[in-house]
C-alpha cells in the first residue's frame, strides 16, 4: 500500500492541474478547493512516509506499470524513495502548501485564475517528481515541465513588460540547461545503457570513462542552472521579482532546491563523485562566488523581491559549498542549510507578497513605517531577516556553523589555502546579508510613514497564517536543531554516502555487493554550541531586567492617541527643533560609505548584468564549457 | 535604597544640552571653555549631549529671536523629566543690548521655567561651573521630588 | 560511418549556441535553442543505432529464450528523442508566444531594447 | 537540578551578567579618566559609568509617536542577555563557564546582536538622524567584521586542533602548552590588527562615525532616553569587556595560577591594560574619521595586517 504513496501524490498533482483547468475556471470556490485539497492530500501522502522511510530507516521503490528489472537490467521507470528524496519531498510538499494557502488570498484580484492553479499544480507536481524519480530521463522530463510551469507563471502577470520580458529570459537559459542536462543524459545511457539511478550508480561505481565525466559535467551544469549559481542565476533575479510572490517563494523554496536536489543525487549517489577533490574544489568555488555576487548584488538592490532574489542566490550559494565539500558535516550542513533556506526565504518572499499586497509597492523607497501598520508582517520578517543572517537562537546559524566548520576543517586537513579564503568569504557575506536585511528593515518596517501609505491595513488572515507558520519552524528548527538532525538531516545524509541500499531494494539484492559499493556510517554532528539551558535562564534575566525598568524607570509615554496629546511636541520625532515632517532615509541612499568604496566593482558587477539576453545565454555557456573543461582537466 | 542611589546619581552625572537662540557666541564659547582642561567640567560629570532626550540640563544662549522661540520651545519640551533649565548670560534673561528689537523675544521666563540664570556678557567660566553645578543640585531635589 | 552523426549532432549543438549568444533577434534566439534541441536529439538518437540491426520488435521470453536475433536497434532511444521533440516544440510555442507579447509591449524584438530589468 | 544551579550562577553571576556589567563599567570609567588624564584634565571618578547608568534608569523614558513600541524597547534588552552570554563563551584561562566545539562563530554571532539590537531600535525610532547612524553603524559594522574574522581563523588555524577548529579552550590549551600568542612572532599582526579592530567595535573615539553626537546627534541613540539609553551605555561598556576580554584569551593565555579568582583578577588587569593600549590611547590622540575612510581603513591596512598573519600562519611559522 505505502508504495503507492509516492506516485499517487504526483499524479494527484497533475490530475488536480487538469480538473482545475476544466471546472475551476469560472468558479473561484471550486477551483480552490480543488487546488487547496490537492495540495493538502499530495502533502499527507508524503508526510505518511515519514514513519518507514527516515525512522525506519526503509527505501521504497516502486516500479510504473510494474515493470520490474529483468535480470538484474531495469527496464521501466522506476520511483524509488529514500532518506534524501524524502528530506527534499517534504520541504517542496511544505512549499507548496503553504504557497496555495497564501494564494487564495493574495491572487484573488487577478484574473485567468484558473490558468494560475493550473500551472501552480503543475509546478507543484513536476518538482515532487523530480525529487521522487528514480530514472533520469524522467528526470529530465520533469525539469522541463518545471521550467515549462515556471516560466509561464514568472509571466503570468503578462500586463507588464518586466513578467515577459523575465519570463523570456528565464526560458532562454532554462532550455540551455535543459539541453545540457538531456545531452548528460544521453551520454550516460550511451555508457551504461540504463536509465536507471540505481544501477547507473552500481555500473559506473569506480568505473569512471571520458563519456561519464563529460556526462557528469554536462549535468552538474545543468543541474547548476535550476539551482542558479552564478553566472546561471541572472535569469532568476528577473524571474523572483516579477513573479508573483506565491510563485517567488515557490522558486526559491522548492525550484532552485529540485536544482540542489538532482547535484546531490547525481554527484553524490549516481556518480559518486564526492571524493573527487576536483569536483569538490569546483563546486566549492563555484558555491563561493555564488554568495559572494549574490550578497553584493542584493546590497545595491531599492526593489524588496529583487533584493530577496539576490539573497536566494547568495544563500544557494552557501548550500553548494557545502554539499560540494563532500564530507559529512559540509553535507550535513548544506542540508540543513537548503531546509532553513526553504523556510526563511519562503517566509521573506511572504512578507514582500504582504507589503505588495497591501501598499502596492516593492519599491523600497517609496514604503516605510509599515511596523505600524503590519505588525504581524513586520514581526514575521524580522525573524525572517535574522535567520537568514544567521544570528544565534534562530535556524541560520545552525546550519551556517556547520558550513563554516565543514568548511575551515576541509582547509586544516587539506592545507588548501582556498578553502580558508572561501570560510573568510562565507563568513562575510554573513555579515553583508545582515546588512541588506537592516535597509529592508529601516526602510519598508520602521522609520516614517509616507502620507500616501497612511491607510495601510494588515493582510487578511489567510496570508497571515503561512507567514506565522513559517516564523514558528524557523525558530523551531533553530531551537530543535537536535531533533532536525537526528530524524531529517542524519538519515539524509546516511543515505547520499551509502548506496547499497538504494542500489539493492530497486535492482535487487547483491547488486551492490557486486558492484564494490560500500556502506560508510555517517554519525549524527556532534552539537555542542547551543545549550537550551542557557537561554531559558537569560530568559528569566530579561524580565527581571524588565521588572526592574518598570518598577524603577517612570515609564511615560502619552496616549499619543488622543488629539490633545497627539499634537504635544514631548512625542514628537526630534528634527532640531523643526516642525516634524516626512524624512525617510530611503533604501537606496543608506551605506552610501560602502558603494563610495566599491565604486569599481559595482561598475564591472552591474555591467554584467545588463538585461541582454544574449549576454546572460554567453555568460551561461561559457560557464558550463570551463565546468566541462575542469572535469576533463582534472578527473583523470 | 535604591531610590536613594537614583537621587543621588542624577546630581552626580548631569548632562548638559545647549541650545543657541540667537547668541552671539559669546556664551557659546565660554560653555565649552569649561569643559577644556582648565576648568575641566567633566570631573562633577559634565557632558556634552547631541540630543535633549539624554539632556538633563538645558544651557539656553541668546536672546530668543522670534525664529528660534518656535524651535526652543519644542526642543525643551522633549527633554525628559527631571530636568533644568539655565540661562547662560544676560541675553535670555532680559535681552541685553538687543531688548526693544522688534525680532527679540527675550525674557526667557516667559515660555520656561528658568531654574538657574548665570548672568554677565559673557559670564565667567567659573560662574557658569556654579551654574551648572547649582542645577545639578536643583535635578536631585525635582528627582527626589518625582518619587514622591 | 557513424561519426558523422555525432560531428554533425555537436556542430548543431555549436550552430545553437552561436545563434543564441550572437543574433539579437529574439525569434533567432528562440529558433538557435531549436537547434540545440534538434542536436541533443540527433546525438541521442545515433547513440541507440546499430548499423545493420533489425527493428526491435520482439516479445521479452524470445528475447530471454535467445530464440530473436539479438543485433537490433536500441528502441529506447527512440523513445527518449520523441518525448523530447515534443517538448522542445511546447518549449519553442512557449518561447514564441511570449516574443509576440513582448513585441506587443516593447515594440521591438531586438535584445539590446527588452532589457528594462538590469542591474 | 544541582547542574540548573550552577548554570544559573553562571549565566546571572560569574563569568555571566554580573561580572559582565561591573567589569565593563569598571573598564568604562578607567577609559575616561586616563582619556581625561592624557588630556591634562582631572577627569570623573572611575564610578561615574555607573552614576550615568543609575541616573538614566531614573528618568523618564518618551517614546516618540513615530516609534515601534515593542521594538523600540525591546532592542537594548536583546543587546543586553547577548552580551552578557559571550562572557560565558570567552575562557578566562583555564575557567570556561560552557566550554563548546563552535565558541569562536558563537562569538562572532552573538557580537554582531548589540549591534543589531542598536540598528533595530534606532530604526524603529522613526529619526532620519537616526536612518543616517545606522547606515554608519552598519558599514562600520562590515568594515571590521573581515580583519576580524580574519584573525580569528589565524588563531584557530595556529591552535591547530582539526576537528576543534573553532574551539576557544583548544586555544587556550594551546596557549597554556606553548606560551601565549602573542610571543608567536607571526601572529603580531593579528594582534595589532585585533587591537584596530576593539575600538570600531566598542565604537569608541576615531571610529565612533555611528553615533557622532556633533553631526548626526547621536546616530541611532537619538530618540531614546531614560531607562533603555542607560542599557544601550551599559551595553557598550559591557562590549568594552567584552571585546577586551577576547583580545586577551586570544593572545595573551597560558597563565594558570590554579585559583580561579586570581586568575580573573589577573585577566581583569589585563583587560584594563589593553582598554587603555587600544581605546584611551587612541580615543584621546585623535579626530574622529568619515565613514568611507573608516571601511577603506579596515578593508585595506587592518585586513591587511591579519591576512599576513593568516598567511605566514599557513606557511608553517
Amino acid at each position: 500500500m505505502i508504495q503507492h504513496f509516492p506516485v499517487a501524490a504526483v499524479m494527484l498533482l497533475f490530475l488536480a492541474a487538469f480538473l482545475v483547468e476544466i471546472f475551476g475556471s469560472k468558479n473561484a470556490v471550486v477551483r480552490n478547493v480543488i487546488a487547496l485539497e490537492a495540495a493538502t492530500i499530495s502533502a499527507v501522502l508524503i508526510f505518511a512516509l515519514v514513519k518507514p522511510i527516515l525512522i525506519d530507516g526503509q527505501v521504497i521503490s516502486y516500479w510504473m506499470g510494474n515493470w520490474a528489472p529483468v535480470s538484474g537490467y531495469a527496464i521501466g521507470i522506476g520511483y524509488e524513495i529514500d532518506a534524501l528524496n524524502l528530506f527534499f519531498a517534504l520541504l517542496v510538499c511544505a512549499t507548496f502548501w503553504l504557497s496555495c494557502v497564501y494564494s487564495i488570498a493574495y491572487m484573488k484580484n487577478d484574473r485567468h485564475l484558473g490558468h494560475y492553479y493550473t500551472l501552480f499544480l503543475m509546478l507543484s507536481g513536476s518538482v515532487l517528481g523530480l525529487v521522487l524519480t528514480g530514472d533520469v530521463f524522467n528526470m529530465f522530463v520533469m525539469i522541463e515541465i518545471m521550467t515549462f510551469a515556471s516560466v509561464a507563471l514568472t509571466a503570468f502577470r503578462n500586463d507588464s513588460d518586466f513578467a515577459l520580458e523575465a519570463g523570456f529570459k528565464y526560458l532562454v537559459i532554462g532550455s540551455i540547461g535543459s539541453s545540457m542536462t538531456l545531452a548528460g543524459v544521453a551520454l550516460l545511457y550511451g555508457q551504461c545503457h540504463t536509465l536507471n539511478m540505481a544501477q547507473i550508480s552500481a555500473i559506473l561505481a569506480g568505473r569512471m570513462t571520458p563519456t561519464s565525466i563529460m556526462a557528469l559535467g554536462l549535468i552538474i551544469a545543468g543541474f547548476g542552472v535550476k539551482s542558479y549559481i552564478v553566472p546561471f542565476h541572472t535569469p532568476a533575479a528577473d524571474a523572483y521579482t516579477t513573479a508573483p510572490t506565491s510563485i517567488s517563494m515557490v522558486f526559491s523554496g522548492m525550484v532552485n532546491k529540485a536544482g540542489v536536489y538532482g547535484m546531490i543525487r547525481m554527484v553524490y549517489v549516481v556518480f559518486r563523485a564526492m571524493d573527487k577533490s576536483s569536483v569538490q574544489m569546483l563546486l566549492v568555488l563555484f558555491g563561493a562566488a555564488t554568495m559572494f555576487i549574490g550578497v553584493t548584488m542584493a546590497l545595491t538592490q531599492h526593489d524588496f523581491k529583487r533584493l530577496l532574489a539576490f539573497h536566494s542566490i547568495s544563500q544557494i550559494g552557501y548550500v553548494i559549498t557545502a554539499i560540494g565539500l563532500g564530507s559529512a558535516l559540509g553535507l550535513t550542513g548544506g542540508l540543513f542549510h537548503a531546509m532553513n533556506h526553504t523556510l526563511f526565504k519562503g517566509l521573506l518572499f511572504l512578507t514582500a507578497g504582504a507589503v505588495l499586497y497591501a501598499t502596492g509597492t516593492t519599491n523600497l523607497d517609496k514604503v516605510g513605517g509599515l511596523s505600524k501598520k503590519m505588525p504581524v508582517t513586520a514581526a514575521c520578517f524580522l525573524v525572517g531577516a535574522f535567520s537568514i543572517s544567521g544570528l544565534p537562537p534562530f535556524n541560520g546559524f545552525a546550519s551556517k556553523w556547520m558550513v563554516y566548520q565543514a568548511l575551515y576543517t576541509r582547509a586544516m586537513e587539506s592545507g588548501n589555502f582556498v578553502y580558508a579564503l572561501v570560510t573568510v568569504v562565507a563568513l562575510i557575506v554573513s555579515v553583508m546579508t545582515l546588512a541588506s536585511f537592516i535597509k529592508v528593515t529601516q526602510s519598508a518596517f520602521f522609520g516614517q510613514c509616507p502620507a500616501e501609505l497612511k491607510d495601510t491595513k494588515e493582510v487578511p488572515f489567510s496570508m497571515q497564517l503561512p507567514m506565522i507558520i513559517m516564523a514558528v519552524l524557523c525558530v523551531a528548527a533553530g531551537i530543535f536543531y537536535k531533533a532536525v538532525d537526528k530524524f531529517l538531516l542524519n538519515p539524509a545524509v546516511n543515505a547520499s554516502f551509502n548506496v547499497t541500499k538504494y542500489v539493492d531494494s530497486m535492482i535487487g539484492e547483491g547488486t551492490a555487493a557486486a558492484a564494490g559499493l560500500e556502506n560508510i556510517l555517517v554519525n549524527p554532528v556532534e552539537f555542542s554550541f547551543w545549550n537550551p539551558l542557557v537561554w531559558l535562564v537569560l530568559f528569566v534575566i530579561v524580565f527581571a531586567a524588565i521588572a526592574l525598568v518598570i518598577l524603577y524607570g517612570n515609564f511615560a509615554r502619552g496616549k499619543v492617541l488622543e488629539p490633545d496629546t497627539a499634537n504635544d511636541a514631548k512625542y514628537a520625532t526630534f528634527f532640531s527643533g523643526e516642525q516634524e515632517e516626512f524624512s525617510q532615509v530611503a533604501g537606496s541612499d543608506l551605506f552610501w560609505g560602502f558603494k563610495k568604496d566599491w565604486k569599481g566593482y559595482y561598475k564591472v558587477l552591474v555591467g554584467l548584468h545588463n538585461g541582454n539576453v544574449n549576454d546572460y545565454s554567453t555568460m551561461a555557456i561559457i560557464a558550463a564549457a570551463v565546468i566541462v573543461l575542469c572535469m576533463f582537466i582534472f578527473m583523470r | 535604597m535604591l531610590k536613594e542611589l537614583l537621587n543621588k546619581s542624577s546630581m552626580k552625572s548631569p548632562w548638559i544640552y545647549h541650545i543657541n537662540s540667537g547668541s552671539c557666541n559669546g556664551c557659546d564659547i565660554e560653555l565649552v571653555a569649561v569643559l577644556t582642561p582648565r576648568y575641566d567640567a567633566e570631573r562633577f560629570g559634565f557632558k556634552l549631549t547631541g540630543t535633549p532626550r539624554h539632556a538633563d540640563i538645558v544651557v539656553v544662549s541668546g536672546p530668543i529671536t522670534s525664529q528660534s522661540k518656535e524651535r526652543l520651545v519644542r526642543t525643551l519640551a522633549q527633554v525628559p523629566e527631571p530636568k533644568c533649565v539655565v540661562s547662560l548670560g544676560s541675553c535670555p534673561k532680559s535681552g541685553n543690548v538687543f531688548k526693544g528689537s522688534y525680532s527679540v523675544e527675550a525674557p526667557l521666563d516667559n515660555y520656561v521655567h528658568v531654574d538657574v540664570s548665570v548672568a554677565g556678557c559673557t559670564p565667567k567660566p567659573e560662574a557658569i561651573m556654579e551654574g551648572l553645578y547649582k542645577a545639578a543640585q536643583i535635578l536631585q531635589e525635582k528627582r527626589e521630588a518625582m518619587n514622591k | 560511418m557513424i561519426i558523422v552523426n555525432y560531428i554533425a549532432s555537436v556542430f548543431l549543438i555549436v550552430l545553437g549556441f552561436y545563434t543564441v549568444c550572437m543574433k539579437k533577434n529574439l525569434i533567432k534566439v528562440v529558433l538557435g535553442l531549436g537547434i540545440v534541441d534538434y542536436g541533443v536529439n540527433m546525438l541521442i538518437v545515433s547513440l541507440g543505432f546499430n548499423a545493420g540491426g533489425t527493428a526491435p520488435i520482439y516479445q521479452l521470453s524470445d528475447l530471454l529464450n535467445g530464440v530473436a536475433p539479438t543485433f537490433f536497434v536500441d528502441p529506447v532511444p527512440q523513445a527518449l528523442t520523441l518525448t523530447s521533440i515534443v517538448i522542445g516544440a511546447c518549449v519553442d510555442a512557449m518561447a514564441l508566444s511570449l516574443v509576440i507579447m513582448i513585441h506587443r509591449k516593447y515594440k521591438s524584438v531586438n535584445a539590446d531594447e527588452v532589457r528594462r530589468l538590469r542591474g | 537540578m544541582f547542574n540548573i544551579l550552577w548554570s544559573l550562577f553562571y549565566v546571572l553571576i560569574f563569568p555571566g551578567a554580573l561580572f559582565t556589567v561591573a567589569v565593563g563599567l569598571l573598564l568604562a570609567g578607567i577609559d575616561r579618566k586616563v582619556v581625561a588624564r592624557m588630556q591634562h584634565r582631572i577627569g570623573p571618578p572611575i564610578r561615574q559609568p555607573l552614576y550615568d547608568f543609575l541616573k538614566l534608569i531614573g528618568k523618564e523614558t518618551i517614546i516618540p509617536k513615530a516609534a515601534n513600541k515593542l521594538a523600540f524597547l525591546g532592542a537594548p534588552f536583546v543587546g543586553f542577555v547577548s552580551l552578557a552570554l559571550i562572557m560565558l563563551f570567552i575562557p578566562i584561562f583555564g575557567f570556561t563557564a560552557f566550554s563548546t566545539s563552535a565558541d569562536m562563530i558563537v562569538i562572532l554571532y552573538l557580537i554582531t546582536i548589540p549591534g543589531v539590537a542598536l540598528i533595530v531600535g534606532g530604526s524603529s525610532s522613526g529619526s532620519p538622524y537616526a536612518g543616517i547612524g545606522i547606515s554608519r553603524e552598519m558599514v562600520t559594522m562590515m568594515a571590521y567584521e573581515l580583519p576580524f574574522v580574519l584573525v580569528l581563523l589565524t588563531v584557530a588555524k595556529k591552535a591547530g586542533g582539526v576537528s576543534l577548529a573553532f574551539s576557544m579552550d583548544a586555544i587556550a590549551n594551546w596557549q597554556a602548552a606553548n606560551g601565549s600568542m602573542l610571543f608567536q612572532w607571526a601572529m603580531i599582526p593579528a594582534a595589532i590588527a585585533m587591537l584596530l579592530v576593539i575600538p570600531a567595535e566598542v565604537g569608541t573615539q576615531p571610529f565612533d562615525v555611528a553615533e557622532a553626537e556633533t553631526e548626526i546627534c547621536e546616530g541611532p541613540l537619538v530618540e531614546y532616553s531614560g531607562a533603555p539609553l542607560g542599557l544601550f551605555k551599559l551595553n557598550s561598556a559591557m562590549k568594552m569587556f567584552v571585546m577586551s576580554a577576547l583580545f586577551v584569551s586570544l593572545f595573551l593565555g597560558g597563565i594558570r595560577t590554579g585559583f580561579i579568582l586570581i586568575d580573573a583578577i589577573i585577566f581583569v588587569v589585563l583587560c584594563i591594560i589593553v582598554t587603555v593600549l587600544c581605546m584611551s590611547t587612541i580615543h584621546a590622540i585623535s579626530a574622529r574619521l568619515k565613514i568611507e575612510h573608516l571601511f577603506k581603513f579596515y578593508w585595506t591596512f587592518v585586513a591587511g595586517l591579519a591576512m599576513a598573519s593568516l598567511i605566514l600562519v599557513w606557511c608553517g611559522l
